[in-house]
């Protein structure tokens, strides 16, 4: 059950990212909105690897290497969800490059001035 | 072999690499850069050779030591190794073309460039499907960096437009990767595909992945942001993102859907046309040339997605196919794209620029061809198999769809290269910078070379082997000699060939090949006139020649087809070249195309994709197995030659092209370019016979179409001004002669037919000549501006008089002998109505024709021609041979024609006619052309000699001389009755000439374009805009494969 | 049937015959129109003094070389029309030249001599020549259409074009005439004929001064001596071409001098009823009337 | 706002109630799998003897999916590349940015001086044990570029040597490429670890070469994300 609630509030803050991306003009917070649905993506992410009553996947003392295969989640995710955190990180820092030469371009954070090409 | 993995090692280590040059070293850096992507580049070539040779294996490379899926492993095959040269050359190109912009922004820039080069290949090489996400995300991040390199302001917003989308796209593909993980317990896409995936269950995480995928790949309508970018990267860039990326991403999705099991084929179909369709349609009111580009890249992948989508029914052929559209696609846009950075103007007129350097002039046109599918270049091969393979296995509204779709762009393409070749710029030329052009020049070499390389790996000939299309394209290299040389050369080959080939003709090969072959060389006598070099001409009246030569010779369906285009490209720029050219030059590109699609599609369907399919005994073999498709095939093919023939209906384009073609042109495309159309029905006839569908024999259509050419087209005639116009509209009557007496099914109507394409050759060439001539001496082909020229131009006047003479059909010229067989013919046939059309149209020829003598050689001669010399010898010279070869013809009909009469005969087992020496007698008459010329002969000479007797001495009058309602004229304006000629005739039948036909074409395409217009405004240039659209596509989709699903 | 030369000496003798009885029958019929309109007329011989006056007049004028061969083309379609046409049916002197080609033949060189005497008077430069042939050939067109199609009809009825045998086909009872065999036919025919023959409703073509086809004004002297020749035989060549076709042919001179004249009034009675029409009316009637008929013609064959 | 602004609203709901199905349905179609998948059975048993890492995410990260890893060390690369391109673009004068603000307070200052090399050691920290415990380059890296944005916000018009931390940015990642080569020439295959010993697990010199190249990454990143402050920072209206 655990992990369908954790996908769900993942679910549900990725919507409301992109409601927030969808719906407001100023371009921070459309930047905002898209940090939000990737946070949600993230939790997706590590809450498909989680496996009920297992431990973390590092091999000390607490989990032998015999039994590893019985006693910890799986790996693959958190590892993806890594490598996703820090593509986010970079497009995001990307996308407020671009918003500081927009609006240095018009001194507007407005989506929709920025509209000259078209059609 | 090098490892395909260093293709990455060395973009990104000579990226991270960059960073210790010095800042303001950029020439260094730059150097550095040019030399990694050249060694990545080598090494993708390097793989293709050795991979096409066979000397190698497609090689696996495994990562971290460890077995897939455990690890990320990579693969290169012959598709990979193609696309990633493709991509790196195509990043080599780039940087070289942009140096200064990469220059200005420093090594920060070049190494973006590197890494994209590098992520791109790392797209096509992977086989894991996260590590597919994270090149994906490096191209996005490369991508906006890249936009930056533009100069042009706007290049920020559309750049931040592709991040907000692209940021939607990994929210998706990432929740469908994992998913799909979590399905199938790997991330391995070799072992996805070893789990294919149904359109239930699990698929949900199938769908979102290959719908990321998807919207990479730019589908209408959620493709604002990619076009965007199209119009304002910098042109440099635009090459990258519409070769590269678009290959790259279209591989990509191509591994997936391959992956995702063949269910998914029909929707990614769906989406591949309903991209292609609407982007092209979209197309046609583009009036900024990047972005026209940019539709028609977007179009482009549609197309190859489309044929993605074709994969279960193409087999091994499928690399062949889609590899050809995919790579011809790269090449071109990447050229065309690079020419428009040399262009300064953004409209597209501004590309008449260009004509200041004829090589990018031939770039263009090689562009446009490789776009459009043209030969020799791999689009036209593999459209060809597709639509033989979509024809093999039924799947006929994919063939129509794609192929309108491919008239839309030919369309808008072709209409671009008209502006650029006859528009006039308001932009001073800049002079081009000669690296870019060495760049264009590269890229217009690779499209050649391809074009040679996929020839070779068809199954078919070709064509950039055969004889007849080298000798065209040799006229290239020739282009610096002066004009009378290569005209030598140009007459020498055409009948060079001819003898050369004559032994392999049969008798009706032979009309047609001396016809086209050795009249064409004739009429090129005519092209003596011309001084200079005459650059651009003979190129296309070699490569018109060349595809006639070829298509005489056709054995398989494809030889035909194949030199049906070439003749069709050589005609479009030949006719191009008239003064007022380039409306009508349009229109009958289009006409020709759409023909040439019918005839594709009909081949395709009558071979069932069988290939290579013997044109003669398979089309006799559909018909005699009588198979449903067999009338299906006789229609389509039908129509497809009535394009060439200009039959009614088809015919808007011709008189147009004829009238402002080029004087020695105008008989070339009438005279000849026609009769192959005419050849292509006598084949079809032939091989097919009598077709019905239902209950209507369609040979019987093709005769009212013929009688109704025949009557409209002279009725069209009488009432033009313009006397080419008018001998063009009378070659629409003409040819309908022909049409019409070919579908009478009977020895003689054929005979009839043969007739008309001997003297149609003979007396409209040397009546186009002759009025060429007049037009150049008075500057007008306005007749009322004309008049009173025969003593100033008697040789014209002669050939004119003989021309008419001989087209009215009046004994004793051979006009008569052909409606002497029409008669027989329309006897032996059981059809009535049709033929009370002939019978008007029969002696309406006379009103235009003594119209057009009248008007020009008699009547009052203007002021202004009274020092007019006799037309340029050059022009004169083959209108004598012209008249020479219609007396003898007149007298000696049986020299052409008694030969080909008994082949004629092999196919209707009777032999209508006996040649009893001079004489002809038929089952209903007889005919003794040599008697008749005697006694005609006689008679008027006694006549005559009667007169003189009565005293020789006439006195020369003057001019206005004459008993004129009791006064005497002094101005020829006045006193030339010309204008409006059969005023009573236009009150009495006017109603024939409204321009219905004209019009419904006009609507077809106002529809189109308004279509395109209204759709256009859907891009409002709002980036939240397109966000939305692209959520909409999405869930769109779904909700359509939740639908499909249940 | 091949050439002799003993055809040639036939031939002129047809010629001759022809000529004079053409003399005659248009002055008599001259004269009859002027009695109709209460005039005396003019001396049956009357033709006769024209010709040889023409003939006698020495001046002549020429714009040039068309101009001059406007006439001999003119003569030369009226007697190559004669003598492409067997004249009298089953006499071996009168099969003239007509070994040279079928009906075919006759029905396209009717236009040489209209064409060539067309070129001829255009080159005089005169607006109303111009005009005239504008008119003429408009009005041409539609009026034998008919024709054609009566003639096409036929052809289908007897499976050949060989007037001898056309006629030959009708000889027998006088009901075996493609008249009462084949009556659409002849009508569809006859609306030729008297589209043709130059008379009123159809004369505008040569109104008075409009001229090329009609007595020319440009021309004269030995120029209209030609012309007027041949203003009597061509008719009659025509009118043999119908008499073969639709009236049994003649065997005999006298059936033949009969039958000539009578169709040649139908023309001249129809000429003295109607007024003219207009030539845009012309072309409508014969589309809306001759047409339907011959396409019946060919329907019901 | 406006009435443009409802009806989009309205318009995005609807969307993003369709979308929600979708992920509705995979929501409740989902079930944790009650043992590992094949994949992740593989890693669970063969990472100690493959890899010698401790840390099994890391030997993913590190080894595994090296490959993953290198493009995501190069997206940072790139980001910190154009957003240097994109600001630059809009560069103050020199020495004219940043002097706009006064010297931040005393207390900052010191407790910069206290605190900076402590940051510094434990990010190091971080990514050299990231093969034993949680953490590793990234995270590691992060750290160290706290550190330096501790640096900048002490003292704004302070300018730290940009070309060190370009150098350390390229030759970290231009190692990492040529370590991954190693792996080709000397091991399994592109960044395999077995370069080096795989030592006694367990210990902190162990796991061949993902100490190595974690520290590698630890530095790019940390460069990385300086040099994207730094740009940040340069740009005179900051």
């Amino acid at each position: 059950m655990l992990p369908q609630i954790a996908m769900a509030t993942g679910f549900v803050l990725i919507l409301m990212g992109l409601y927030g991306a969808l719906t407001h003009r100023n371009i921070l917070r459309m930047i905002v909105g898209f940090t939000i649905a990737d946070t949600g993506v993230n939790v997706v992410l590590v809450s498909v690897g989680y496996l009920p009553g297992r431990t973390a996947p590092i091999l000390d003392s607490a989990v032998p290497v015999a039994d590893a295969a019985t006693r910890i989640i799986d790996p693959v995710p958190q590892a993806l969800v890594l490598t996703a955190i820090v593509i986010g990180l970079g497009v995001t820092a990307l996308m407020l490059a671009y918003a500081y030469r927009l609006f240095r371009a018009r001194h507007s954070l407005d989506i929709s001035n920025f509209t000259e090409l078209k059609w | 072999m090098v490892s395909a993995i260093f293709i990455i090692a060395v973009g990104l280590g000579t990226a991270f690499l960059l960073g210790l040059v010095k800042s303001d070293q950029k020439g260094f850096a730059f150097t550095l850069t040019v030399a990694a992507l050249a060694v990545m580049t080598w090494i993708a070539y390097d793989w293709t050779v050795a991979l096409s040779r066979g000397t190698v294996e497609p090689a696996t490379i495994l990562t971290a030591g460890t077995q897939p899926p455990f690890a990320i492993n990579l693969h290169i095959g012959l598709a990979e190794a193609w696309l990633l040269t493709v991509i790196n050359a195509t990043g080599l190109l780039a940087a070289f073309y942009m140096r200064a912009a990469l220059c200005r922004l420093g090594k920060g820039a070049m190494s973006v460039l590197l890494v994209m080069v590098m992520a791109l290949s790392g797209l096509v090489l992977t086989r894991d499907v996260f590590n597919l996400f994270v090149f994906f995300e490096l191209i996005v991040i490369a991508t906006g960096g890249l936009v930056l390199l533009s100069e042009d302001a706007r290049a920020v917003a559309a750049g931040f437009k592709y991040l907000v989308v692209s940021q939607i796209v990994s929210i998706l593909l990432l929740i469908g990767i994992i998913f799909t993980y979590h399905a199938n317990g790997s991330l391995n896409i070799d072992d996805i595909a070893a789990v294919p995936f149904g359109l239930q269950g699990a698929s949900l995480a199938m769908f979102l992945v290959l719908m990321a995928l998807v919207l990479e790949l730019k589908p209408f309508p959620a493709n604002g942001w990619a076009l965007d970018i199209y119009e304002s990267a910098h042109p440099g860039f635009s090459a990258i993102f519409s070769a590269a990326s678009g290959t790259a991403a279209l591989f990509a999705a191509d591994k997936l859907v391959a992956a995702a099991g063949p269910a998914w084929l029909p929707l990614m179909t769906v989406i591949g046309l309903f991209t292609f369709l609407g982007s092209n349609v979209l197309a046609l009111k583009q009036d900024n040339d990047r972005r026209l580009l940019g539709y028609s890249s977007v179009a482009q992948i549609g197309l190859v997605f489309a044929i993605v989508g074709q994969r279960d029914i193409l087999g091994e052929g499928y690399l062949f196919v889609a590899g050809g559209v995919l790579i011809t696609h790269a090449v071109a846009k990447a050229g065309l794209y690079w020419i428009s950075g040399l262009v300064p103007g953004r409209g597209l007129a501004d590309w008449a620029i260009l004509r200041a350097n004829p090589v990018l002039v031939f770039a263009f046109a090689s562009f446009v061809a490789m776009l459009v599918g043209l030969p020799p270049f791999p689009g036209f091969y593999a459209k060809w198999d597709l639509m033989h393979a979509l024809a093999g296995s039924g799947r006929f509204w994919i063939m129509a769809l794609i192929l309108a779709g491919a008239l839309v762009e030919a369309g808008y393409m072709f209409r671009f290269f008209g502006y650029a070749i006859k528009r006039e710029t308001q932009e001073r030329f800049p002079g081009f910078a000669v690296d870019k052009v060495a760049v264009v020049v590269a890229a217009l070499a690779a499209g050649w070379a391809l074009g040679f390389v996929w020839g070779g790996i068809s199954l078919n000939p070709n064509l950039l082997t055969l004889v007849p299309v080298l000798f065209a394209l040799l006229f290239i290299v020739l282009e610096p000699l002066p004009a009378w040389v290569k005209n030598i050369i140009a007459i020498v080959g055409l009948v060079g060939w001819f003898w050369f080939r004559m032994g392999n003709y049969d008798p009706l090969q032979m009309i047609f090949a001396a016809v086209m072959l050795v009249g064409g060389a004739v009429i090129l006598i005519a092209s003596f006139y011309e001084h200079g070099r005459r650059i651009g001409f003979y190129v296309p009246t070699m490569l018109m020649y060349a595809g006639l030569a070829l298509l005489i010779e056709a054995q398989t369906s494809f030889d035909f087809f194949a030199a049906w285009e070439v003749l069709t490209i050589g005609s479009y720029f030949l006719i191009l070249r008239g003064r007022m050219g380039e409306p009508h030059a349009l229109s009958y590109i289009l006409f020709s195309l759409g023909g040439a699609f019918l005839i594709l599609a009909g081949f395709a369907l009558a071979s069932t994709g069988v290939q290579p399919f013997e044109l003669k005994s398979g089309l006799s073999a559909i018909a005699e197995a009588s198979v449903p498709a067999a009338p299906w095939v006789f229609a389509l093919l039908a129509v497809g030659f009535m394009t060439k023939t200009a039959s009614i209906g088809l015919h808007i384009w011709l008189p147009g092209a004829h009238a402002e073609a080029e004087t020695d042109v105008s008989p070339m495309v009438s005279g000849i370019l026609l009769k192959a159309g005419l050849y292509g029905l006598f084949l079809l006839v032939m091989t097919m016979g009598r077709q019905k569908i239902g209950s209507i024999d369609l040979t019987e259509v093709l005769v009212w179409i013929g009688a109704i050419s025949a009557l409209l087209g002279g009725v069209m005639a009488i009432f033009q001004e313009d006397a080419k116009r008018l001998l063009a509209y009378s070659s629409i009557s003409q040819l309908g002669y022909a049409v019409f007496g070919l579908a009478l099914m009977n020895h003689v109507g054929w005979l009839l037919a043969l007739m008309f394409v001997i003297n149609h050759y003979i007396y409209k060439s040397m009546l186009f000549l002759a009025v060429g001539g007049v037009y150049k001496r008075t500057g007008t082909k306005l007749m009322y501006k004309m008049g009173g020229l025969i003593t100033l131009m008697p040789f014209t006047f002669v050939s004119v008089l003989i021309g008419i003479i001989a087209m009215s059909g009046v004994p004793p010229l051979s006009g008569f002998g052909g409606r002497w067989l029409f008669y027989n013919a329309i006897m032996a046939s059981d059809l009535r109505l049709p033929m009370v059309l002939i019978f008007i149209s029969g002696p309406i020829g006379f009103l235009y024709l003594f119209r057009l003598i009248h008007t020009i050689f008699f009547g009052q001669l203007k002021d202004e021609h009274r020092k007019l010399k006799e037309a340029p010898v050059w022009l004169v010279i083959p209108q004598m041979m012209f008249v020479l070869a219609l007396l003898a013809f007149a007298v000696l009909p049986g020299m052409a024609l008694q030969k080909v009469d008994a082949y004629i005969g092999t196919f209707f087992g009777d032999q209508p006619l006996v040649w009893s020496g001079r004489a002809i007698t038929s089952t209903y008459g007889y005919w003794s052309p040599v008697a008749v010329m005697v006694v005609i002969g006689v008679i008027f000479v006694a006549v005559l000699l009667l007169l003189m007797s009565m005293g020789l001495n006439a006195q020369k009058v003057k001019q206005f001389n004459i008993v004129f309602s009791a006064e005497r004229p002094f101005k020829p304006q006045t006193t030339h009755f010309a204008w409006n000629f059969f005023a009573p005739y236009r009150k009495a039948v006017g109603f024939l000439v409204m321009p219905l036909v004209t019009t419904f074409w006009g609507a077809v395409t106002d529809t189109l374009h308004s279509t395109a217009d209204f759709t256009r405004r859907l891009y409002t240039g709002n980036g939240q805009t397109y966000a939305v659209q692209v959520l909409v596509f999405v869930v769109a989709v779904y909700l359509i494969v939740l639908g499909g699903a249940q | 049937m091949t050439f002799q030369w003993i055809q040639i000496p036939y031939a002129l003798l047809t010629l001759f015959i022809i000529l004079n009885y053409g003399m005659l029958m248009t002055a008599l019929i001259q004269k009859i129109g002027a009695r109709v309109g209460g005039r005396y007329g003019i001396p049956i011989w009357q033709n006769y003094i024209d010709l040889l006056k023409n003939i006698a007049l020495r001046s002549k004028i020429s714009h040039g070389v068309m101009f001059y061969l406007g006439p001999v083309f003119r003569l030369t379609g009226g007697i190559g029309l004669i003598l492409f046409v067997p004249t009298i049916y089953g006499s071996v002197m009168h099969q003239n030249f007509s070994f040279a080609g079928d009906l075919i033949l006759a029905l396209y060189f009717v236009f040489f001599g209209t064409l060539g005497m067309a070129l001829g008077a255009a080159e005089s430069g005169h607006p109303h020549s111009a005009i005239g042939v504008s008119r003429g050939l408009s009005q041409v067109t539609a009026a034998e259409l008919p024709l054609a199609l009566g003639v096409f009809a036929i052809s289908l009825q007897y499976q050949t074009l060989n007037i001898t045998d056309i006629v030959a086909a009708q000889q027998g009872s006088i009901f075996n005439w493609t008249l009462f065999t084949n009556p659409l036919a002849t009508v569809a025919a006859m609306f030729a004929f008297v589209g043709t023959m130059m008379r009123a409703p159809f004369d505008v073509v040569l109104a008075p001064q409009e001229i090329p086809i009609g007595p020319p004004t440009e021309y004269h002297s030995s120029y209209l001596a030609l012309m007027q020749t041949n203003r009597v035989l061509y008719p009659i060549a025509k009118t043999v071409i119908y008499m073969n076709l639709f009236f049994g042919g003649a065997t005999s001179w006298p059936e033949f001098f009969v039958k000539i004249f009578a169709i040649y009034m139908v023309s001249v009675f129809i000429g003295v009823v109607y007024p003219r029409f207009r030539v845009e009316q012309s072309i409508q009637f014969f589309l809306k009337w001759g047409l339907p008929v011959g396409v019946l013609a060919i329907l019901m064959v | 706002m406006t009435s443009n602004f409802t009806s989009r609203a309205a318009v995005a709901l609807v969307l993003l109630l369709l979308l929600g199905t979708a992920f509705w349905s995979l929501t409740t179609g989902y079930s944790a799998d009650a043992a590992l998948n094949r994949t992740a059975e593989y890693y669970a048993v063969n990472t100690p003897a493959e890899t010698g890492a401790q840390n099994v995410v890391t030997a993913i990260i590190v080894t595994y999916r090296g490959l993953d890893t290198l493009g995501e060390v190069t997206v940072l690369f790139l980001t910190a590349a154009i957003v240097a391109l994109v600001l630059g673009q809009s560069k103050a004068p020199r020495g004219a940015s940043g002097s706009g603000f006064l010297p931040s307070g005393e207390l900052l200052q010191t407790g910069t001086k206290m605190l900076l090399p402590l940051i510094l050691m434990f990010g190091a920290y971080i990514f050299v044990n990231g093969h034993l415990t949680p953490g590793g380059g990234f995270q590691g890296g992060a750290v160290l570029a706290s550190g330096m944005l501790l640096l900048l916000l002490a003292d704004p018009g302070k300018r730290f040597r940009k070309a060190v931390i370009h150098r350390v940015e390229s030759l970290s990642g231009l190692f990492y490429v040529l370590i991954g080569l190693a792996g080709m020439a000397w091991a399994g295959g592109f960044l395999d670890n077995r370069i080096l010993p795989l030592g006694q697990f367990g210990q902190i010199l162990s796991a061949g070469a993902i100490p190595l190249i974690y520290t590698l990454i630890g530095l790019k990143v940390g460069a990385e994300f300086s040099s994207i402050l730094e740009s940040l920072e340069e740009t005179e209206d900051a």
